[in-house]
């Protein structure tokens, strides 16, 4: 090997925020700043551990250490450093470390601040120990270590005040409120993750079953589980059970409910957990098992169902979230959508690697978007946090204006957004570009035009809602909430250095990644590719950089669309939206159905929720406590009332008796109780002489 | 020593438990993998002796380092329950009364926890019954002495119930004494029994030991038995004592008479799915916090009951996993129920309860860790238990080939979610939320209560991180006896 | 001086023992002499065990044994009745058993 | 010389026991019951039977009489010298010499008076050991129950002061 680093590095990148987390409440004892601090510096020295391990990543090598860990089964825990891994990790701990410092800012003054770094950092642990993990059990670890943090943060505010609720208080959707308090969208988060950990679990219980091993490297080396499973016709529903696990974390159809009601914790935890790190781990996820499962079957053909299951699942997410992040009045709620339907587009780029003969390029694409998406939707919800902090709102429709008023904000937010729209020249441009191109390498015809239509549409709704999001922040008149700020002194102003500082240096990240777009991406291809082929051993097409023209041509002209049509409504003002619905019955009717969210979360709610909860009702009002119970009342009492019955019987009869015979007795006892005279000399004498008596007799 | 008199059961028990997890220990200090057997001769009834081995080692260690934390936890919670009562009964309190009841408690309390270990470490059928009964009636003097409600009656259907469990348990008990020519484990084992009369035998013991693990249908004395007993013996009774039907069942069919074992799997495996499934949804709709663990206890039995139906070596090393996380994560529960009791003045209706996550922190993270240990989530053991037995329940289906029992296994984690939601529901309502305005006031209880907690916490997490303090020599033992029957 | 046979011997001299036991029983009013006539029974009893067991036709250990168990009962029985003594005669100041009579309530 | 040994034992032993109800001194009369059981004591020896003679002195004179003379040290008083109990006495002498006499006949004329064979197998004493713990083990057990039940009900009776 080349590149050699301590074997140590891989381990502490995640036991340091691990531990340091569990020592949270000891060091808090030395005083808030203090702990402040040492929660950024586990983040960072966690951060700058990822950075020595970037050689290897760039040799395009890859490091593996064991240890055994259930030796009767002979489980090991172990750390694997390969490109994937390390590009991933250095991602992640140089994001948290940013949005750790944004939080100095953001949640100052705020109570249960240990609580908050403990819950931080311990997050970012277990996202490492995902990402670092070389096993599908000690990856399970970190998964639920991170669902257990984003589940802590999202009820932080547990207190259920109504101004920490997420969504509109009010409304509904099929009588299911549409608004939900920190700790119960918390808990929804929690629950419906489970139920993707659920899947997950089956599939890697089965592929224990059949390989007998969670490890990745060797399930990579030996082929013959993949085999048997085929042979079982096990080997599609494994994979796709698998994929449930990454659908529920990454907030893929149908389980995407729970991502906007997350929302409902701190905007700095929205940033980190929820559009940056987390919930890429099922993208990762993918990126992790997709390789192996290629070189595993020994006919691509077997596997490419499960890839055409991600692709769809990732562009009908992709489409559905967009749709609604085109209505969303709340800021934070758009950009969560936002996310969602990106994410959608990663899966859809992973699910397209399988089905084309190219399969590094779309799985470089996917990759690709998941950095350069990670960088600006935590620049963005970072400015978003700043917004709402400044204007005491998360109404969209209760800013406007604002661009005078915060001009740094103003211009990191725009680069930012327009990376997501896929403006030419920034970074999401690039990333969105490959991914179009790379569906354009789908063999089956009638796959390959539906997906590039899905996602061409969902390229112009992006475009669109990123635009409307900030023109009503930025542009147009002040609203009345603002005004009313205004005349009572409370002026909006810039947020302050320790929290912009952050966002806008992600901003000129993503600008940077933008103007040097073909070289991130031939070098992100350069290291994957070297690594597929030497640890996977995949067969490899290497090729040059070069522009695919129909997906450039594609993705500006749905620039356009998007831009100027939100242009037109929101920047320029030439046109009312309000009046444009309202006058075209379809678009009012699709807005309805559009907020309420498809409906979806209604559905769920009224199946799932109450459906159970009235499950319990029903057993527990006619057979727990209409059958069972009373049969367990039933029996002591019987036995009680038994015993009265007899009781009845001992008074009358047996008494009775009873009572003339004592009165015999009584009346023989006055005569005979002169004999008794207590003194037990006596009684012994009158023995003796009975015991001779009875020898005579004998005798 | 006046009130003071739990210390001496807690040295007693501590004294114990290290000599359980001493004998427990290899040369090496490392955890062992060979069989600790005494045997003294016991006529005419066989051998009277004690084994420690992989399946006897986790629950002997589980019921003593739990009746030893416990017996910590006891001396406050005992204290003010007793001089409660005397409150309740309006009768006069004095510091000899006290003492006396505190010394009755700990009296049974020790002979509580004799009855347990013993049962676990019987080599001998009679001997496993005697203990079986030792364990039964100081727990029915415990709830009837210091139970709440009306806890007379309670403490009668309690017993009543149980021991309609253990009549059917002694009936074929015997049956198998008579027709295997002896009651010693290793002999029975070795004769075997005749056809005819396995499914008898089989019918009244797995009746007798589903009625002890609360299975549904019969769980019907266990919430009321759980939810009025003194707390910590509810925390002893629901994690420590119904599991040990698992351990008799595991001992007695997995051990001494496979080809039964093998004819009741399929029954034993559905009737764990139903009580999985409806112990959980019994919880939902529980407003008393210990009855709703008490249903969540019914819950998790199902998935022992599932485990021990897997015919596969990896579920039955998960049931027997899943005793020793549900024993950590319900004393947990139970210790941090109990501790609200106390500490807001017996209340118990979750819905009177509210925001106490600020008030009682330690408590709350106890229950969470609780809750999380018996939802299955990683660091805690209850997620290696868990995926112990839904692994079993695959690797029992797919080595047998049926669909069916793929399809079961499937559901039953599938059901698992059940379990998440009442957890998570029970935790939003007690501890977040509005906080009531009585308990502007409250804090978390004394450290005689609140460092068992941390210690039980710590236990969960530290055996979630290294489960082969339990597994490793459980698996081997249980991969030969599988590998012998097949 | 010829004897009888030797287990006749014995037999009379655990007779004699026992008749002197019951007298003290029926004579005696004092519970310290009640208790040793008590003990004088149990001596004798004990004697019987011992010389039966050794004139079986096949020497049993069983009547060793058995006086073994009788000597440690003996000993409870002592143990308990000395511990009533002193407590009949904390609260009586007295222990004659005549005078406890009022004990029989 | 047996004979002699046996029968001085036994008169002895008779009449110590006599004594220890009739002395006027109670705690004479204790120490004329210790040397009653020792004559038992030889009694046993006569009867080859060590062991038992040994536990006897140990249990009996050892331990019984000592506890004997403590408590006759606890609660003496002068006035029991002097209590006299003259129809009881009668009685008890009655009583005494009647089944004395009447089972000292009726035992002369069974077969107890017929010649038995003297076993010349001495005992082995280690065997009443295994006996013990084997054949006997539940009684061995029960009995020790009972010594530390009896003990403790002993203390608790000796305990409670002001009730």
């Amino acid at each position: 090997m080349a590149e050699e680093i301590n074997y140590l590095i891989p381990w502490l990148v995640f036991a340091v925020p691990i531990l340091g987390a569990l020592l949270m409440p000891v060091v808090a004892r030395f005083g808030n700043r203090i702990r402040d601090y040492y929660a950024i510096s586990t983040t960072l020295v966690s951060a700058i551990l990822c950075a020595l391990m970037l050689p290897i990543a760039i040799a395009g090598e890859s490091f593996h250490h064991q240890v055994m860990w259930i030796a009767a089964l002979d489980i090991t825990a172990g750390v694997l450093a390969d490109p994937l891994s390390i590009l991933m990790a250095n991602i992640v701990g140089w994001l948290s470390f940013s949005i750790m410092i944004y939080s100095l800012g953001y949640m100052k003054g705020e109570e249960n601040m240990t609580r908050y770094w403990f819950l931080m950092v311990f997050f970012i642990g277990s996202m490492q120990l995902i990402i670092l993990s070389d096993n599908f059990l000690q990856l399970f670890f970190g998964w639920e270590g991170v669902g257990l943090c984003s589940y802590g943060l999202i009820s932080f505010w547990n207190k259920d005040l109504k101004k920490d609720y997420v969504g509109t208080v009010g409304q509904k959707a099929w009588g299911i409120p549409l608004a939900f308090s920190p700790t119960h969208a918390g808990s929804k988060a929690f629950l419906m993750t489970r139920v993707g950990d659920v899947s997950f679990l089956i599939g890697i219980l089965t592929l224990f079953f059949f390989s007998g091993t969670f490890d990745f490297v060797k399930l990579s080396e030996s082929h013959g589980w993949a085999v048997d499973l085929a042979q079982s016709g096990l080997l599609i529903p494994v994979a796709v059970f698998i994929f449930g696990g990454a659908i529920g974390k990454s907030a893929q159809f149908p389980l995407q409910e729970w991502l906007p009601d997350a929302m409902a914790g701190p905007t700095s935890v929205s940033a980190l957990i929820h559009a940056a790190t987390m919930v890429k781990a099922g993208v990762f996820l993918i990126a992790r098992i997709g390789p192996i499962f290629v070189t595993a079957v020994e006919n691509v053909a077997t596997i490419m169902p499960f890839f055409e299951f991600v692709a769809w699942i990732g562009a009908i997410t992709a489409f559905l979230a967009a749709s609604q992040a085109m209505v969303s009045k709340e800021l934070k709620k758009v950009l969560a959508y936002s996310t969602v339907s990106q994410i959608g587009y990663m899966m859809l780029a992973f699910g397209v690697a399988g089905l084309t003969s190219d399969f590094i390029f779309a799985y470089t694409a996917g990759f690709f978007h998941l950095t350069s998406h990670a960088i600006f939707k935590a620049a963005l919800f970072m400015a978003a946090g700043a917004i709402i902090h400044g204007t005491h709102t998360k109404y969209m429709t209760e800013m406007g204006g604002l661009r005078t008023k915060m001009p740094i904000t103003f211009v990191a937010m725009t680069i930012a957004a327009g990376s997501l729209a896929g403006i030419p020249f920034l970074s999401g441009f690039w990333s969105k570009d490959a991914i179009l191109a790379s569906i354009l390498g789908v063999e089956s015809s009638l796959t390959l035009i539906s997906l590039y239509a899905i996602a061409s549409i969902t390229a112009v709704m992006t475009a669109f809602y990123s635009f409307r999001m900030i023109g009503m922040i930025f542009f147009g008149k002040p609203s009345n909430h603002i005004k009313k700020m205004e005349s009572s002194d409370k002026h909006v102003h810039e947020a302050p250095v320790i929290m912009y500082a952050p966002y806008v240096i992600l901003a000129i990240i993503t600008l940077g990644i933008g103007l040097t777009g073909p070289t991130v991406e031939g070098f992100l291809e350069g290291s994957l590719a070297h690594h597929l082929e030497h640890s996977v051993h995949m067969e490899i097409q290497h090729h040059e950089f070069s522009l695919n023209r129909i997906a450039v041509s594609t993705s500006i002209i749905a620039v356009i669309i998007g831009c100027g049509s939100s242009y037109l409504f929101y920047i320029g003002n030439r046109m009312s939206p309000s009046q444009v619905i309202t006058s075209i019955p379809i678009l009012s009717k699709l807005q309805t159905f559009f907020e309420n969210r498809w409906y979806i979360n209604s559905l769920y709610y009224i199946v799932f929720i109450n459906g159970s909860l009235r499950l319990s009702k029903f057993t527990d009002k006619y057979i727990e406590t209409g059958i069972l119970s009373k049969l367990n009342t039933v029996v002591p009492d019987y036995s009680i009332s038994s015993s009265k019955l007899g009781g009845r019987f001992d008074r009358y009869v047996v008494d009775g008796t009873a009572t003339r015979i004592a009165n015999l007795n009584l009346f023989l006892s006055h005569n005979i109780r002169k004999l008794q005279t207590g003194i037990a000399e006596q009684y012994v004498f009158v023995f003796t002489l009975g015991i001779i008596a009875l020898i005579i007799l004998l005798g | 020593m006046g009130k003071n008199v739990g210390w001496l059961a807690f040295v007693i028990m501590l004294y114990s438990t290290g000599l359980v997890l001493y004998s427990g220990m290899d040369n090496n200090g490392s955890l062992f993998t060979n069989t600790r057997l005494e045997t003294y001769s016991w006529n005419p009834i066989g051998e009277f002796g004690l084994h420690l081995d992989g399946l006897s080692f986790p629950f002997a260690a589980i019921i003593m380092i739990l009746s030893t934390t416990l017996a910590v936890y006891s001396m406050p919670y005992m204290e003010h329950r007793v001089r409660e009562e005397f409150h309740e009964n309006k009768k006069k309190f004095s510091v000899d009364a006290l003492n006396r009841k505190m010394a009755l408690y700990y009296s049974l309390y020790v002979i509580y926890a004799a009855g347990m270990l013993g049962t676990v470490l019987a080599t001998n059928l009679i001997q496993f019954y005697i203990f079986f009964e030792l364990m039964l009636i100081p727990s029915f003097f415990l709830i009837s002495e210091f139970g709440y409600g009306e806890r007379a009656k309670i403490s009668v259907m309690y017993f009543l119930w149980t021991h309609v469990g253990a009549v059917s348990l002694l009936a074929g008990i015997l049956t198998v004494g008579y027709f295997g020519g002896s009651f010693n484990f290793v002999e029975i084992a070795e004769s075997g029994l005749p056809n005819s009369i396995r499914i008898w035998v089989a019918i009244a013991i797995s009746f007798g030991l589903l009625m002890k693990l609360a299975a549904a249908g019969l769980h019907v004395w266990l919430p009321y038995a759980h939810a009025e007993s003194p707390t910590p013996i509810s925390a002893l009774l629901s994690p420590a004592m119904i599991g040990i039907g698992a351990y008799a069942f595991l001992r007695i069919f997995v051990f001494i008479l496979p080809s039964i074992y093998q004819s009741i799997v399929m029954v034993i495996t559905l009737w764990g799915l139903l009580t999985m499934i409806y112990g959980g949804l019994m919880a939902y709709s529980q407003d008393d916090l210990k009855r709703l663990l008490a249903y969540s206890s019914v819950s998790q039995m199902g998935y022992i009951i599932f485990g021990m139906g897997s015919l596969y070596y990896l579920g039955v090393t998960g049931s027997v996993f899943h005793y020793v996380s549900h024993g950590t994560g319900k004393a947990l529960l139970f210790m941090a129920a109990g501790s609200i009791i106390m500490q807001t003045g017996g209340i118990r209706s979750i819905k009177k309860l509210g925001g106490l996550g600020s008030k009682l922190p330690i408590t709350g993270i106890a229950a969470m860790i609780g809750f999380l240990a018996i939802v299955g989530v990683p660091p805690t053991n209850g997620f290696q238990s868990e995926w112990m037995i839904f692994a079993g329940a695959f690797g029992g289906a797919l080595e047998s080939g049926s669909t069916s029992k793929l399809i079961i296994a499937a559901l039953a984690l599938a059901g698992t979610p059940i379990t998440a939601g009442y957890a998570l529901l029970t935790m939003r309502k007690v501890f977040f939320g509005a906080l009531p305005k009585d308990f502007e006031n409250l804090k978390d209880p004394s450290p005689l209560m609140t460092i068992p907690l941390l210690f039980l916490c710590a236990l969960t997490l530290l055996i979630g991180v290294f489960p082969s303090v339990i597994t490793d020599s459980l698996i081997p033992l249980l991969q030969s006896t599988f590998g012998a029957m097949s | 001086m010829i004897l009888l046979e030797p287990l006749i011997n014995y037999f009379i001299v655990s007779l004699a023992l026992l008749s002197v036991g019951i007298y003290g029983l029926i004579a005696k009013r004092n519970a310290i002499r009640l208790l040793f006539s008590v003990e004088i029974i149990i001596n004798a009893a004990i004697i019987n065990f011992v010389a039966f067991a050794r004139y079986y036709d096949t020497p049993l250990l069983t009547g060793q044994t058995f006086s073994l168990f009788a000597i440690a009962l003996a000993a409870t029985e002592a143990a308990v009745g000395l511990a009533i003594i002193v407590q009949a005669f904390r609260l009586n100041n007295d222990i004659d058993v005549l005078e406890l009579k009022r004990l029989r309530g | 010389m047996t004979d002699v040994v046996f029968i001085t034992v036994s008169l002895l032993t008779v009449a110590f026991a006599i004594l220890a109800l009739e002395a006027r001194e109670l705690v004479y009369g204790a120490v004329a019951l210790a040397l009653s059981f020792l004559g038992a004591a030889a009694l046993f020896i006569l009867l080859d039977s060590i062991f038992i003679a040994i536990f006897q002195v140990l249990v009996y004179v050892g331990s019984i009489a000592i506890l004997i003379v403590f408590v006759i040290m606890l609660v003496r008083r002068e006035k029991w010298v002097s209590i006299q109990s003259g129809t009881e006495r009668t009685l008890g002498i009655i009583a005494a010499v009647l089944l004395f006499s009447t089972m000292a006949y009726f035992s002369l004329s069974t077969s107890l008076t017929t010649q038995y064979p003297t076993p010349t197998v001495l005992f082995n004493f280690s065997e009443i050991g295994s006996q013990l713990v084997n054949e006997y083990s539940i009684i061995l057990q029960l009995t020790g129950i009972a010594l530390a039940v009896s003990v403790i009900g002993a203390l608790t009776m000796a305990k409670f002061e002001n009730r």
